[in-house]
């Protein structure tokens, strides 16, 4: 068939662990030939509503993008454009009367809990360091997540969590994290950038986020949660090529039934994780699969204990 | 830890110190073109270029140091059209500064996404690793702190105090300092201001180039957009802080940083979970902001600062 | 002097020949087909109106202009254009109108600014202090060589500025108006130090607009009139009279001074203090009477409390202690624009840092102290009513530019001068502060200022004359006071007193023993 | 070499370095767009068409221009006061606060009578901002440059905890935003279902108000008298230090105009990003427009039509969209020596 044409819109440059993903998997798309795939990055939101209509007006069919910042006015680009489908990454949910326009999130916490029983279990001081750029709800739900997974293997656990106000300023996540190193720390959940080279460099473990960056840190990371966005992708695009689309909350596809959250392979921890977490990893799993445990969603600041 | 645990931890000098690395190189490099008469408002830019030039050059294959010296060129040439456009032709200083911000980022950027077109995580490089002197290192708190970083740390401290002596012990350094006091004086002694002010700025966009290249060359391993984050715009401030000599604007340098290494540390005290994050983060603002207050009625500023200089005009 | 200096004879080898020199500035021939031959030893006065050519032709002389004509050339051999470095390097020292030394710096950094290699490792202090102190002695210009220089006197500056030519052994010293800011024993001792110069072989070439200087040290003298060389004399040809005439193309009258009979005092300082800023001295406990229909002169060298006692009649310090009583009452809160409402007329001393806005245009700058109280309704301005004002200004002060739209930039410093003159007498104060009024003015300008200020004395205002020029302050003052060291001397009634006299009051003598009512030390 | 003022430039004088600076920035942007696999011949058609080729294209243009008449005007009436106001963008984002907190409910007024309200309160947030730099200038000689420039950082930090805070919106989900305006606190749009809005009316407005103000007003000749020479100002009777506070209260009021404009105009809600450096760009345009407050106008549309030209440029033609960027640099960069040498010549001297 012909393939689709699709646009994405990003907020940030498409390295940026969140957009990455959305990123990876429009590009595989692309190669298997289902879509036509273009896109526009660092696009500030100011410009955003301008840039939808764009891409609507040059004859795209989906855009997909990220409506955190600009979400009415999104919604009234999505309504100018009735014959373009927009999955939109969101924190609201879907609107009957718009029914063009779908939106996801990246809900992968019942990854981040599995990853944080893995900390749990490895941390031997029970302090763990969390550093993350901005304390928004995307962020939070996975700190939680991963702070109740590692409170699985040891209750008495601390956490320190601190917030760069910034998502792009890896020297800065690296200094923050050798403080939290400094000050008791032996694991760190890498959310941002930089913490994996702190935790490298002062030989303590890390876990990573949304992405897996074992590959560059093999004796650092420890094990990672990791978010697939083709399932949303693909079901998108199935959707809008039978003319299905039509506005739904498309964050369950992020949900680890449904394929769209993992926990990364163990790699190189393969057999230094202990045999309890591991258990535990296993029923929970299979648990979370089949609906019978659900991870809390709790979009809350995080604070240290 | 409390505040006074912290402040004696031989760790928080070694991050404050790391921290001010690359606001050392950046505000020496600024302060060498203020003295000379030049406002360099494209620092932020520079810095951006200097990261991400001696950054890919190391990933294509070049040595650390040939790293650092692709990224001083890159600076010199930013700094080359800067010179040109400020110095001979006299333009806004600050039009030409924030200009030159703009064309280095997006230029940036723009090689950045031609080069590496479609990855999701940028590659790394074998970055500086710190280097214990010997025996200094043992030192205690001292050691430590300032004797364990990276070769690229040392240079900024080395950089410092050849600047220092350049430009109070040398002929070209006093032809500096005239040129930004009172360009007449320099052109009544058989001396080119135009050739002596834009040396300034090149060599001075130069070292701005290097303290961006600190960034991925040593504080990190790889390049990311938006990475020097405002940190050009703080190297401004140092060199007000700092009264347009060295010596105090390193000190600057460090005091800002020990700030910064500070504010991540106080957000894990007690305090850290009642006062909003935010407020950490301003603190080294604002303390900069009431250390000028204290330090403005002493500075000297250079007479001749942003004033274009041109023979044939009184 | 001059007479046995006619070494300066065709005989010799000029060091110096300038020909045909043509320069332009636009439409503006600045310097017109100048041709001139310097001798060894010799003095050439260079003589012209503001605006004549005569900075402009020394500028290229030295390089720092180009000549649209013409070449110059130095010891026999032709000298590159353009290029300081080379004039430099072939023997010339520049002493520029305005000074060119950078504040930041030592005495002796700025000496040897660029005289050893740029991209030389270190600087020998040591040598070269030991050279600056041995040329310091030898041509008695003191100075310290470790001062920085913004913190130095005039005097000293000017000082500073002849040393850098010496350290660089210049065998042709250009003086552009060298004693235009000097008190006249500063501008003594710089007459002793080029005759020693003078008696080493080196050639000067002298610019200034004082002709009793021009007299006392040249050995002949060239007249530039609107660009062109108009006239050439050995100085022992020539006298006052005739170099005036030749400079304006006519004959040049004198303002003349009647003794005036004194009014109420308008303004009264009595006992006040105000604080000492930087180098500059504050007044100590002065009391001075400003009598209506009288010239008060103020003498003295610069840098002794003037700059006080003016900026405390023009509103911009108050007392520190002591009070100011104006037409009988103290006043308080004492701003510039209160010293305007209650009439006093300020003529600053610095015209193009503190008179004028260079690139306002004569509108702009006739309006400038009245704009709020003459030319504005409720916050407009009536540009129609200001312009009219310039108009009357320009035309009653004989300000010759090419109308009130021009940007006062463009004016000489005579004509800018004349606007300020005009728009503080349009307004007919009763007080007028005037600080050095005819500083760099030509003959003409000077004349027309002092006429003016004697106008206003006649018509019943009090005149406070502060100048470093003792002739000047002689000639004009009806009362003369002396300041030192931010202390005033009693006044001396017209005639009363020689110039050694005042000078010895200058220098400080005086002030410490007891005083009688009369002024005269006990 | 030196630079020699022309008396009287021809017409040709004029137009033809500008002219030339235009066309060779689109020609850097044409190779720019070559060596990333563009189409080079056909950015020039699309750079157009992206500005000006449809209704929403100009109005997209006009809206983004808005903003940045604001700023320009806010640094033009700083500079001209030599008051180095570096610090729009934090004076800006003031002005969306207040309007924010007013406006979401706080006054419940109609219309007609909240939105005066409403930018009068973002006229002082602005200027309150830049009052303290000024304040700091006057009183104790601090550099404002550097003040201003901190207080970005510091001021947008305030808007981060803000958001997170007291302003946060309840239903806003977590993310950090505030609540929406409330309908009657909306500036009206110009055409319906585009977002161009009486905010950019406001901005012209202002445009000659502030032209009015510095030809005609006694405000507007001190602060000239100020900029070009304090101490000249000062010994006139100006009182130096009233007319540069004033000047600041001036210059922040219009930032905080721009803040208002955007939040009431354009989004309904205040976010972080709400700016894209809007106060940095202002900058930019009062240069171009030598600081004259009717140049500013143009000035800020000429930005918005590069930045808006090209980035759409950069989509259709599939080149990174950093290069609308680099063409506003480099038209900036060219167009102040454009206008420079078309007043003056070079000569060798
Ligand atoms: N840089 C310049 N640009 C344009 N015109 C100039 C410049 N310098 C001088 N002129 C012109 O050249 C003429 C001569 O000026 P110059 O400064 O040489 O006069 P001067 O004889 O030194 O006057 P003064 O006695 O006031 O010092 C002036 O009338 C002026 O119009
Ligand atoms: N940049 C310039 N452009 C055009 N003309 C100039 C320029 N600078 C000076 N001039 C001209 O040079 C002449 C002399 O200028 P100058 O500044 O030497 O005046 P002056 O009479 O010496 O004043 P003062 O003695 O108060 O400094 C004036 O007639 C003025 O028109
Ligand atoms: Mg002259
Ligand atoms: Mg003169």
């Amino acid at each position: 068939a012909e393939p689709i044409k699709v646009a994405g819109i990003y907020t940030v440059p498409v390295e940026q662990q969140w957009v990455s993903r959305i990123h990876v998997a429009a590009l595989a798309a692309k190669d298997r030939g289902d879509i036509t795939y273009t896109f526009s990055e660092n696009t500030s939101n100011t410009d955003y509503p301008r840039v939808m209509r764009e891409y609507a007006e040059q004859g795209h069919k989906l855009i997909i993008g990220e409506i955190f910042g600009v979400e009415a006015e999104a919604r009234e680009v999505a309504a100018d454009y009735p014959d373009v489908a927009f999955l939109m990454g969101s924190s609201f949910k879907e609107d009957p009367a718009l029914p063009n326009l779908a939106v996801f999130d990246n809900y992968i916490q019942d990854a981040s809990y599995l990853s944080g029983i893995v900390a749990g279990a490895m941390s031997e001081s029970g302090n763990i360091g969390m550093v993350g750029g901005f304390p928004i709800p995307e962020v939070n739900r996975l700190m939680h997540a991963f702070m109740a997974g590692a409170r699985e293997m040891n209750p008495d656990i601390t956490f320190q969590v601190s917030f760069i106000g910034s998502w792009f300023d890896p020297p800065k996540a690296k200094e923050t994290a050798f403080a939290m190193i400094e000050n008791g720390a032996d694991m760190l959940y890498a959310e941002r950038f930089g913490v994996s080279d702190a935790a490298k460099e002062k030989g303590v473990l890390a876990i990573g986020n949304v992405i897996d960056t074992q590959g560059d840190y093999p004796s650092t990371v420890a094990a990672s949660a990791l978010w697939h966005f083709e399932p949303t992708l693909d079901a998108t695009i199935a959707k809008v090529r039978d003319g299905s689309f039509t506005a739904a909350d498309y964050g369950v596809y992020s949900f680890m039934k449904e394929g769209g959250a993992s926990l990364a392979p163990f790699g190189t921890f393969e057999g230094k994780i202990p045999q309890k977490a591991l258990d535990l990893i296993a029923s929970r799993t299979a648990a979370i699969k089949d609906g019978s445990y659900e991870v809390e969603i709790n979009d809350a600041e995080p604070a240290s204990s | 830890m409390d505040i006074l645990e912290i402040l004696f931890s031989a760790s928080f000098w070694a991050a404050a110190i790391r921290i001010a690395s690359p606001l050392i190189f950046a505000t020496l490099g600024e302060l060498i073109c203020e003295r000379a008469g030049v406002l360099n408002l494209g620092i932020e830019g520079i810095m951006v270029a200097g990261a991400f030039s001696g950054w890919i050059a190391v990933w294509a294959g070049l040595p650390l140091w040939g790293g650092v010296g692709v990224a001083l060129l890159t600076g010199m040439g930013f700094g080359l059209l800067h010179a040109t456009l400020s110095v001979p032709f006299g333009l806004s200083q600050h039009v030409v500064g924030i200009g030159l911000t703009l064309l280095a980022t997006s230029l940036t950027f723009y090689t950045y996404r031609v080069v590496l077109p479609e990855v999701s995580s940028p590659p790394k490089i074998d970055a500086f690793q710190p280097y214990e002197i010997p025996f200094l290192s043992d030192l205690p708190l001292f050691g430590p702190a300032l004797f364990s970083q990276t070769p690229l740390t040392y240079a900024a401290f080395v950089l410092a105090g050849l600047c220092a002596y350049t430009l109070y012990r040398t002929p070209l350094g006093l032809a500096v300092r005239a040129a930004g006091e009172n360009p007449s004086a320099v052109a009544a002694q058989g001396l080119s201001v135009t050739a002596i002010r834009m040396g300034a700025v090149i060599v001075g966009s130069g070292f701005m180039a290097v303290g961006g290249a600190f960034l991925t060359l040593s504080a990190f391993d790889s390049f990311f957009f938006d990475m020097v984050n405002g940190r050009g715009w703080i190297c401004i401030a140092l060199v007000v802080f700092g009264a347009w000599r060295p010596g105090k604007a390193v000190l600057g340098a460090i005091l800002f940083a020990a700030f910064d290494a500070l504010q991540i540390r106080l957000q894990q005290t007690g305090i850290g979970a009642v006062v909003p994050y935010q407020l950490f983060l301003m603190l080294p603002y604002i303390l900069s902001i009431l250390a000028l207050v204290v330090m403005s009625r002493r500075a000297e500023v250079p007479a001749a600062l942003m004033v274009p200089f041109n023979k044939g005009e009184r | 002097m001059a007479s046995d200096k006619m070494a300066a004879a065709p005989g010799n080898a000029p060091v110096l020949r300038l020909q045909n020199i043509t320069k332009r500035f636009g439409s503006v021939t600045a310097n017109d087909d100048v041709s001139f031959d310097l001798f060894p030893g010799e003095v050439i006065a260079l003589l012209g109106e503001n605006g004549a050519g005569k900075t402009t032709l020394m500028n290229i002389l030295f390089g720092q202009y180009t000549a649209d004509g013409g070449g110059v050339e130095l010891f026999g051999a032709p000298l590159p254009p353009g290029a300081p470095r080379a004039a430099l390097d072939g023997g010339v020292g520049m002493v520029h109108q305005h000074f060119t030394l950078a504040d930041n710096l030592t005495v002796w950094e700025n000496i040897t600014l660029g005289v050893e290699p740029l991209l030389g490792f270190g600087l020998r202090a040591g040598p070269a202090k030991a050279r600056i102190r041995a040329l310091a002695e030898q041509f008695h210009l003191k100075v310290d060589p470790n001062a920085k220089v913004s913190r130095l006197t005039v005097g000293e500056r000017q000082r500073v500025e002849i040393l850098k030519a010496l350290y660089r052994d210049a065998r042709i010293l250009i003086l552009d108006e060298p004693t235009a800011v000097l008190t006249p024993q500063e501008a003594d001792a710089l007459f002793a130090t080029l005759r020693e110069a003078i008696s080493l072989g080196l050639s000067v070439i002298f610019i200034s607009h004082k002709l009793h200087e021009v007299m006392a040290i040249s050995d002949r003298v060239l007249v530039l009139r609107h660009g062109r060389l108009v006239a050439e004399r050995l100085t022992a040809d020539t006298d006052s009279d005739e170099l005036a005439a030749l400079m304006v193309g006519a004959d040049v009258v004198p303002a003349k001074f009647a003794a005036n009979t004194p009014g109420p005092a308008l303004l009264q300082l009595r006992d006040v203090t105000t604080p000492t800023i930087g180098a500059a001295p504050g007044l100590q406990r002065v009391s001075l009477d400003l009598a209506a229909g009288q010239i008060t002169g103020l003498a003295g060298v610069s840098g002794n409390g003037q700059a006080a006692l003016s900026d405390l009649i023009s509103g911009l310090i108050s007392p520190q202690s002591g009070s100011l009583v104006l037409n009988g009452g103290d006043i308080a809160n004492w701003t510039p624009r209160k010293a305007i409402t209650a009439g006093i007329g300020r003529i600053p001393e610095d015209r193009h840092k503190t008179g004028t806005i260079a690139d306002f245009d004569l509108t702009e700058n006739a309006i400038l102290e009245t704009y709020a109280t003459r030319f504005s309704h409720r916050g407009w301005l009536d540009w129609r009513a200001a312009r009219d004002f310039a108009k009357t200004v320009i035309a009653g002060y004989d300000v010759r530019c090419p109308g009130p739209d021009t940007r006062i930039r463009l004016l000489s410093g005579g004509n800018m001068q004349k606007l300020i003159l005009g728009r503080v007498l349009e307004q007919a104060p009763q007080i007028i502060l005037a600080n050095q009024p005819v500083r760099g003015l030509d003959i003409g300008a000077v004349t027309y200022v002092h006429e003016q200020l004697a106008k206003a004395c006649a018509r019943g205002a009090a005149v406070l004359l502060i100048s470093e020029d003792l002739d000047e302050i002689m000639q004009l003052s009806d009362v003369i006071h002396v300041i030192s060291e931010g202390r005033l001397s009693p006044g001396f009634a017209r005639g009363s007193k020689q110039p050694e006299d005042l000078g010895a009051w200058m220098a400080g003598h005086g002030f410490d023993t007891p005083q009688t009512e009369d002024g005269h030390a006990a | 070499m030196r630079l020699e003022p022309i008396a009287a430039p021809s017409w040709q004088r004029r137009l033809m370095p500008p002219a030339l600076a235009l066309l060779a920035t689109f020609a850097i942007a044409a190779l720019l767009a070559q060596i990333a696999g563009g189409e080079p011949l056909s950015i020039f058609g699309l750079i157009l068409t992206g500005a000006f080729g449809s209704k929403f294209a100009l109005l997209e243009t006009l809206n983004r221009a808005t903003p940045l008449i604001f700023t320009g005007l806010a640094i033009a009436v700083a500079f001209r006061a030599k008051l180095w106001n570096i610090g729009a963008e934090a004076q800006l984002y003031a002005g969306a606060v207040i309007t924010v907190v007013l406006g979401t409910g706080a006054l419940s007024l109609p219309a007609p009578l909240l939105l005066p309200l409403l930018g009068l309160a973002a006229m002082v947030a602005g200027a309150a901002l830049l009052l303290g730099p000024a304040l700091l200038k006057t009183r104790l000689g601090v550099d404002e440059v550097v003040t201003t420039l901190l207080f970005n950082f510091i001021f947008l930090l305030f808007v981060s905890y803000l958001l997170e805070g007291p302003l946060k919106d309840p239903m806003g989900m977590g993310w950090p935003k505030s609540p929406r305006l409330s309908p009657e606190a909306r500036l009206p749009r110009v055409v319906d279902g585009l977002r161009l809005h009486w905010g950019f009316a406001l901005a012209l407005i202002s445009a000659v108000a502030i032209w009015v103000i510095n030809t005609r007003t006694t405000l507007g000749y001190e602060m000239r008298a100020v900029g070009q020479n304090a101490e000249a100002a000062r010994f006139a009777g100006i009182p130096v230090t009233r007319v540069i506070l004033k000047t600041a209260l001036l210059s922040g009021g219009l930032a905080g105009l721009a803040g208002y404009s955007e939040v009431a105009g354009l989004k309904g809600a205040l976010t972080l990003d709400l700016s894209p450096g809007f106060g940095y760009t202002g900058i930019v345009v009062a240069m171009l427009a030598l600081l004259h407050p009717l140049g500013v106008v143009f000035a800020a549309l000429f930005v918005a039509a590069i930045f808006v030209g090209a980035d759409s440029m950069s989509r259709a033609a599939g080149v990174p969209s950093y290069l609308a960027d680099i063409m506003l640099a480099s038209a900036l960069l060219l167009m102040v020596l454009a206008i420079l040498l078309s007043k003056f010549r070079l000569r060798r001297d």
